[in-house]
């Protein structure tokens, strides 16, 4: 058996068990919740942790885990076709998603094209951006944007009545009923997958560039199942396991599947020092909530 | 016959004591070891007191307890203005279809407080269903710290209509007529006589209400942050969902909002132990509901009025969205339609495994709060035991503990390696959270409903014979259980929607009600959830209903 | 002073469909005392609870002060009523002290602090109770919270007060000290009340008229000295225990108990063979030399009563186990057999009946 | 038959700091019934509640069939005592149907259905309760609940009885009855009964020993005749209302009322001036024409008593408005002027004392 914490999609990994389970015949337990919450529970179990495959949505607590020694080095053999800052030595993408802005055509609105749109008189008091202190890819991409040209964009959008509305599903929806017209830095794939059934709602990726998250996959390495641990690495990365992943609007982390949407050659990705860019989350974070009056 | 040292130990006091123990101290005691030893989790007593003066340095600390008190005593007071006068009603004089407006008070429990804000967010935004039909919003209104106390208040004031309904019951009208006959009016005896004697009720409910307001995460969270509006709670959610995860911080902001509910256990605690409340005595007097004549029309509109705001406003909202085929589709006929119940209907096993559990778990829950509530009540208030102040105290320690810190204490205690046995990641675990959460409400209600009893009464049945359990099951339990009752009731609603502890400590491969719908708006799927929600809602009202037409002319004592 | 206070015509009360009252009418003057004596269960309390308001009647109606105050599809609610009242079980507030308990009345009258404190005092005092004042009234003994009860119901000094059994758990003492102080407040104040109680003593002590309540009805109504002398029928002389109520047969000459033929006592003349009942009280027996009486007897038991022995005597004579009841200074032997004389002017004749218990 | 079954040594209670009960000490043999007499809240009530084990004493032990069941360190709880108790305040169940309340002590001692059914219908026949088995206690009138709490008293039989004022709201009819009950079913069963009560006469009918208690303290302790012919002080032989307590100052030949310097009866000889009390009882007084009388007065009160007329007279001799009580088979006037003549053998003389009030 194999025991999986994952953020992310209870579809997905729902799906990713029953394939794994269908071919090697090993069992999958999994946990899913946010992030956060995954995080909370390895932390509180740490004296006697039973975690042998961690799926974050966050691939700074890969980062933060490989530091603490925890995670055991192993590189998949199917992970051949993954780019390289997709994976290190012991951690590898098993999927990504991107920010973009999620845009309600029926909200009378122009179509925004750019970050800086959304600050237009057009928008006003009709944009929820997702507290970049729930979520992490939110808070790159302000980190991103503000490296780039500073705090006046956000300034201007929170002149303009924008919003920070909790994390990124609670920020969306009031976008689909109407009473907002756009996300700032929404989850690409919720978004997708609404569109899919059929919601008013249109995924637009920025010229000027966003960020990505990709979706940490690693083992622990207190697993004493590391065979199948590894097993289960090699699963997802294998073309089902991929296909599977794009089949939920994911980016596969393999360049070599397609999918039904943009990925990531297509998006303008912006650069970011991650070192230097969470040592001053605090700061950051407070800026941002100082502008947006929190 | 074997002599006694003086005072042998009460059989039911040592029960709720080791109760207590397993069910309260042990998470709590792990709460404040996390808060004291920032390396609990990995087995390290590390750097003691390392975060203390970091987390209590917070600048917004003090508005956040400012504004934790306001919501907690806003929400209290609101709650006490709506509940009362609805249970005085209930209570004192013959409401027609009582039983079924004490269901429909029920129902708010069994929505997930943040399904019932999103309820009320879809309904009263901009373009929100109140728009699409009326043409007006009243966001303004939703968003801001009214908005939040009115959404909390509609969730919480059942609390304290059954206990003050349950607790007037018990007074009856008898001695409000004495009053009368003294020549005070029906107002002022009400004032003077029927409201004060209800005090043990009134006073352990807004207590709870209190602490519930205290330690609810969702409503807050959802509309507060527009607001400006940022309590504790906010701020220990985003310790343990925020990376790094800072436990120990959690739990010290915990630990305020414990020392919050714990003054207000005091002023409880004076205000029911400063007088004698013992209406129940040896000399009993039928009491007869009074008719409402001209008057039940009104009445009923009153209760029609409120239980459509705090039932079927949020009901409908989630009927509307489980039926829309697209959020932003709107309330039009075409975008209407069965298709998130088909596919819950069809695609049902993980979620009909969902609802058993979550079923089971109530109900066992709702029995071992029950008990474990009336003995420790019992402890407090009847027994002579030395050291029973602390056991009313623990029964309030997990009152203002917001559900996710309980599990991680429950997580931090029960698995440990050296355990021989352990119920981390079996069903137990979850039991075990929902009943350290939810045992402060029979507590609580069982405390009022025995400041009510005359001593003479379980003097008796030990003069006849009795020993203390049998006294306690014969005679004391029957004369509080209207009251124990409601709270079971309650506790059975809310376990078996309870998300935030849930979803942390439930065993890997085991999903609650709450943590399948919780899937679906992760998902995005808002419309599946909420169908799912509906569904359970229903069933979980079904529920008690079956189980006390079963229980025939008990159930009705509700 | 003729106007009446207080009075019922025909009421009625049923519980459900027991009828409780069946049809009682009083009429109480002003400033008069009525008792109200009558076997556990008649329906004593349910008629107080009628004149107080507590309860609506079934039929019939209750004026006060010549005032309709129910019946006839009017109520007048209890506080519109101006009465005092002692409930039977007391009814005292547990959540207030003694003294504001007893203070209660006065502050619905809307009477000044300083006032209230001195009358409440004042009525504590009337139940030797004022040392308890800041006590609660369950951390009082019985009998003191029936005096709380009494000081309750008597501070606000309300025309009418309703007594229910208030000195029934008093000792003799105190309860002999607290008729007194009842029959001077009832007195000074010209207070109409209405007493129930199941000391005869009391009831003829305190009442201008007493009232013999019977499975919901009213049997007798009459001033004391009338229902001692006259009692209206045999089953008021003997709850009243006026003495010990006899079958007797006519004979030839006289009249003898139960089946003997010989005499045993004179009475009115009748046909041979006629039944009759026959009231023998105490003071109508004297004791004599059993040689030489008509009516021999042992005795069975021997009760201090006040202020004499009372002695139970089986009679010989007759076969129906009769026992009567002789008064005595000197506390006779058990066993000891006696002679019985018979004072027969001082005997009580009612007619034959079937039923015996009231 | 000598062992005690019940007996206390120097019990104690306090509440807080106030002392309740101040050392008594009792001694029951078994098959035996001491009635408790005494003035409100001097402690009887509390002295049945540590004898049954619903309070520990402070001080002192209580034994139960030679068992130490309280005191030195041990505390038997009550159901291990097996006592029947008669509540004062009943305790009746209100939960529990009046079959339900009279069973539940044999449900408690595992007797059977069918046994306990016919059981408890016996004990409320008893009681003249069976009809109201079915009720709720809530539905009862105050005597009815009054018998259920004897009927759960005694249903089981228990070996040891405590009787709280058993029969305070109880008609006279009835009460008789019920006394007459009580000691039959205590002689039948040998039962050990403690008896409080402020009816003299129940107490002197039922008890082997009276216990008169004050101020949480046995004032005299004796069998019924004893405790009348010699009460061991005034204030016991006030408080038993035996008669008069008047003060006498002895005079050259004889004594003398209050502070008059004519004789008025004869008694111990003393020193000149020397004072005491008396115990003057109506059967110590005769009436007499005023003109040939030591002692006259007029008539101020009449009562009703039991068998006879009570008349109060307010003697014109002496200065202290002394008030003896005589009586009589007529009626007196009110107002009349009547002679005394004191029966100087029937007086009991008491050393002088200051407080009078027991
Ligand atoms: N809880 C209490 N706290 C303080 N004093 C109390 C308490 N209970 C009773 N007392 C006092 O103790 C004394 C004895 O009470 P107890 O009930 O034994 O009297 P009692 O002799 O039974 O009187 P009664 O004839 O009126 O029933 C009373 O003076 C009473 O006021
Ligand atoms: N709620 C009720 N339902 C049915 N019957 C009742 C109810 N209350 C009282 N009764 C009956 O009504 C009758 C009269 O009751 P009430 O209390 O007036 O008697 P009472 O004369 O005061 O007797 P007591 O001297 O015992 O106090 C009783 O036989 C009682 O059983
Ligand atoms: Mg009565
Ligand atoms: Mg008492």
């Amino acid at each position: 058996d194999v025991t999986v914490y994952t953020a992310g999609p209870a579809s997905l990994i729902e799906k990713l068990a029953a394939g794994f389970t269908e071919e090697s015949g090993i069992k999958v337990e999994f946990f899913q919740a946010t992030t956060g919450k995954v995080m909370a529970r390895i932390e509180s179990e740490a004296a006697n942790p039973v975690v042998d495959v961690l799926i974050s949505a966050s691939w700074d607590t890969a980062t933060d885990f490989t530091a603490r020694g925890w995670l055991l080095p192993y590189t998949s053999p199917n992970a051949k076709n993954v780019p390289d800052f997709l994976k290190s030595e012991t951690t590898v993408a098993q999927g990504v998603s991107a920010l973009a802005i999620a845009w309600n055509p029926n909200s009378g609105t122009p179509a925004p094209k750019e970050w800086a749109d959304l600050a237009k008189p057009e928008y006003k008091d009709l944009v929820n951006l997702p507290d970049p202190a729930q979520s992490g890819a939110t808070f790159e991409l302000v980190a991103a944007l503000e490296a780039q040209s500073g705090w006046k964009l956000f300034e201007d959008l929170a002149a303009n009545g924008a919003i920070v509305a909790g994390a990124n599903a609670e920020a969306l929806n009031p976008v689909l009923q109407g009473a907002k017209a756009a996300v700032f830095g929404a989850v690409d794939y919720i978004s997708f997958n609404g569109k899919e059934k059929g919601e008013s709602i249109e995924v637009i990726f920025p010229e000027s560039g966003t960020v990505i998250a990709p979706r940490p996959a690693m083992i622990l390495n207190w697993s004493k199942n590391q065979d199948e641990a590894k097993a289960f690495i090699d699963y997802m990365l294998s073309d089902a396991g991929q296909a599977i992943i794009a089949a939920t609007n994911l980016m596969p982390s393999r360049t070599d599947i397609a999918a039904n949407r943009p990925l990531i050659n297509d998006l303008n990705i912006l650069k970011i020092d991650s070192e230097a860019v969470y040592a001053g989350r605090a700061d950051t974070l407070a800026s941002f909530a100082t502008i947006f009056g929190q | 016959m074997g002599a006694k040292s003086v005072q042998p130990v009460n059989p039911a006091v040592l029960l709720a004591a080791i109760g207590l123990v397993i069910v309260v101290v042990v998470p709590f005691a792990l709460i404040v070891l996390q808060a004291i030893f920032p390396e609990l989790g990995r087995g390290s007593l590390a750097a003691p007191f390392s975060r203390l003066a970091q987390t209590l340095g917070d600048a917004k600390l003090l508005r956040m307890t400012g504004n934790t008190m306001l919501l907690g005593l806003g929400v209290a007071a609101l709650s006490a203005l709506i509940a009362v006068p609805l249970a005085v009603m209930r209570s004192l004089f013959r409401v027609p279809g009582a039983l079924v407006w004490d269901i429909l008070m029920l129902v708010p429990f069994m929505i997930p407080p943040y399904i019932a804000t999103l309820g009320w967010i879809m309904s009263l935004q901009p373009r929100g269903y109140l728009f699409q039909l009326f043409g007006f919003d009243l966001a303004p209104f939703l968003f801001s710290i009214w908005g939040i106390i009115f959404v909390m208040t509609l969730n919480t004031f059942p609390v304290v209509y059954f206990a003050v309904s349950r607790t007037i019951e018990a007074v009856g009208s008898r001695y409000a007529d004495v009053a009368r006959v003294f020549g005070a009016s029906g107002w002022k005896a009400f004032l003077r006589i029927t409201l004060p004697l209800s005090t043990p009720g009134l006073a352990a409910s807004l207590l709870l209400v209190f602490a519930m307001a205290i330690e609810e995460y969702g409503t807050p969270a959802a509309l507060g942050r527009r607001a400006g509006f940022d309590v504790l709670v906010t701020g220990i959610d985003l310790r343990v969902s925020d990376w790094p995860i800072d436990l120990p911080g959690a739990a010290i902001l915990s630990l305020i909002l414990v020392v919050l509910s714990f003054g207000a256990f005091l002023v409880q605690r004076w205000l029911i132990t400063r007088r004698s409340y013992q209406t129940t005595n040896g000399k009993p007097q039928s009491f007869e509901k009074r008719e409402l004549g001209r008057w039940k029309a009104p009445v009923v509109a009153v209760f029609a009025l409120v239980v459509f705001l705090a039932t079927c406003a949020p009901l409908l909202a989630i009927l509307a969205t489980a039926l829309s085929r697209t959020l932003s589709g709107g309330l039009t006929w075409s975008n209407l339609g069965f298709g998130n119940f088909i596919t819950i209907f069809s695609d049902s096993t993980g979620a009909l495994r969902a609802l058993s559990t979550s079923l089971g778990l109530g109900v066992t829950a709702a029995l071992l709060t029950g008990l474990l509530g009336a003995l420790s009540a019992y402890a407090v208030v009847k027994s002579k035991m030395r050291g029973r102040g602390v056991l009313d105290v623990l029964t309030i320690l997990p009152n203002a503990l917001p559900g996710i810190v309980v599990a991680v204490g429950l997580i931090l205690a029960w698995n440990q390696p050296w355990l021989p046995i352990t119920p981390y990641n079996t069903a137990l675990i979850l039991l075990l959270a929902y009943c350290c959460i939810l045992l402060p409400q029979p507590v609580r209600y069982a405390t009022a409903a025995f400041h009510q009893l005359g001593d003479n009464l379980e003097a008796a049945a030990r003069v006849f014979g009795a020993s203390p359990l049998t006294a306690f099951r014969r005679i004391l339990l029957p004369l509080i259980f209207p009251s124990l009752l409601a709270s079971m009731l309650l506790v059975f609603a809310v376990a078996t929607r309870e998300l935030v502890a849930s979803i942390l400590v439930a065993p890997v491969g085991m999903q609650t009600i709450s943590t399948y719908i919780w899937r679906q708006f992760e998902q995005g799927s808002v419309g599946l959830g909420m169908a799912m929600a509906f569904i359970t809602i229903l069933i979980t009202t079904l529920f008690p209903l079956v189980v006390l037409s079963l229980m025939g002319k008990r159930g009705s004592l509700l | 002073m003729t106007a009446n206070t207080v009075s019922t015509c025909d009421l009625r009360l049923d519980y459900g469909t027991t009828p409780v009252l069946k049809g009682i009418d009083i009429a109480l003057p002003a400033g008069n005392t009525l008792a109200l004596l009558g076997p556990s269960g008649c329906g004593k309390t349910t008629l107080l609870r009628l004149i107080a308001g507590l309860l609506a009647p079934s039929f019939g109606q209750v004026w006060i002060e010549e005032e309709l105050v129910a019946g006839n599809g009017i109520f007048l609610p209890p506080e519109k009523r101006g009465l005092g009242m002692v409930f039977q079980d007391y009814a005292l507030w547990p959540h207030l002290s003694v003294a504001g308990n007893v203070g209660f009345p006065l502050e619905m009258r809307k009477i000044g602090k300083a006032e209230r404190d001195r009358r409440v005092i004042e009525a504590l005092r009337r139940v030797e109770l004022e040392h308890l004042a800041n006590r609660s009234p369950g951390a009082l003994s019985g009998g003191q919270q029936q005096r709380v009860a009494i000081a309750r119901a008597i501070v606000a000094e309300p025309r009418i007060v309703l007594f229910d059994e208030p000195l029934s758990n008093l000792d003799r003492e105190l309860r002999e000290n607290m008729v007194g102080e009842l029959a001077s407040l009832i007195r000074q104040l010209g207070l109409t009340a209405i007493y129930v109680t199941h000391d005869q003593s009391e009831a003829f002590t305190l009442a201008d008229q007493v009232a013999i309540m019977d499975h919901g009805l009213i049997a007798q109504l009459a001033a004391p000295e009338e229902l001692i002398e006259a009692p209206a029928s045999a089953k008021i002389a003997e709850f009243l225990r006026l003495g010990t109520v006899a079958n007797m047969r006519r004979t030839a000459t006289g009249w003898a108990f139960g089946s003997a033929q010989s005499d045993h006592a004179l009475g009115p003349d009748a046909p041979f063979g006629h039944e009759a009942q026959v009231l023998i009280s105490p003071h109508s027996l004297q004791a004599c030399a059993p040689e030489q009486a008509v009516l021999t007897g042992a005795v069975k038991a021997v009760q201090f009563r006040d202020n004499a022995y009372l002695a139970d005597i089986a009679v010989t004579e007759g076969a129906d186990n009769l026992v009567l009841q002789i008064a005595s200074n000197s506390r006779m032997r058990l066993g000891e057999r006696i002679g019985l004389e018979i004072v027969s002017d001082c005997l009580r004749w009612f007619p034959a009946q079937a039923g015996q218990a009231p």
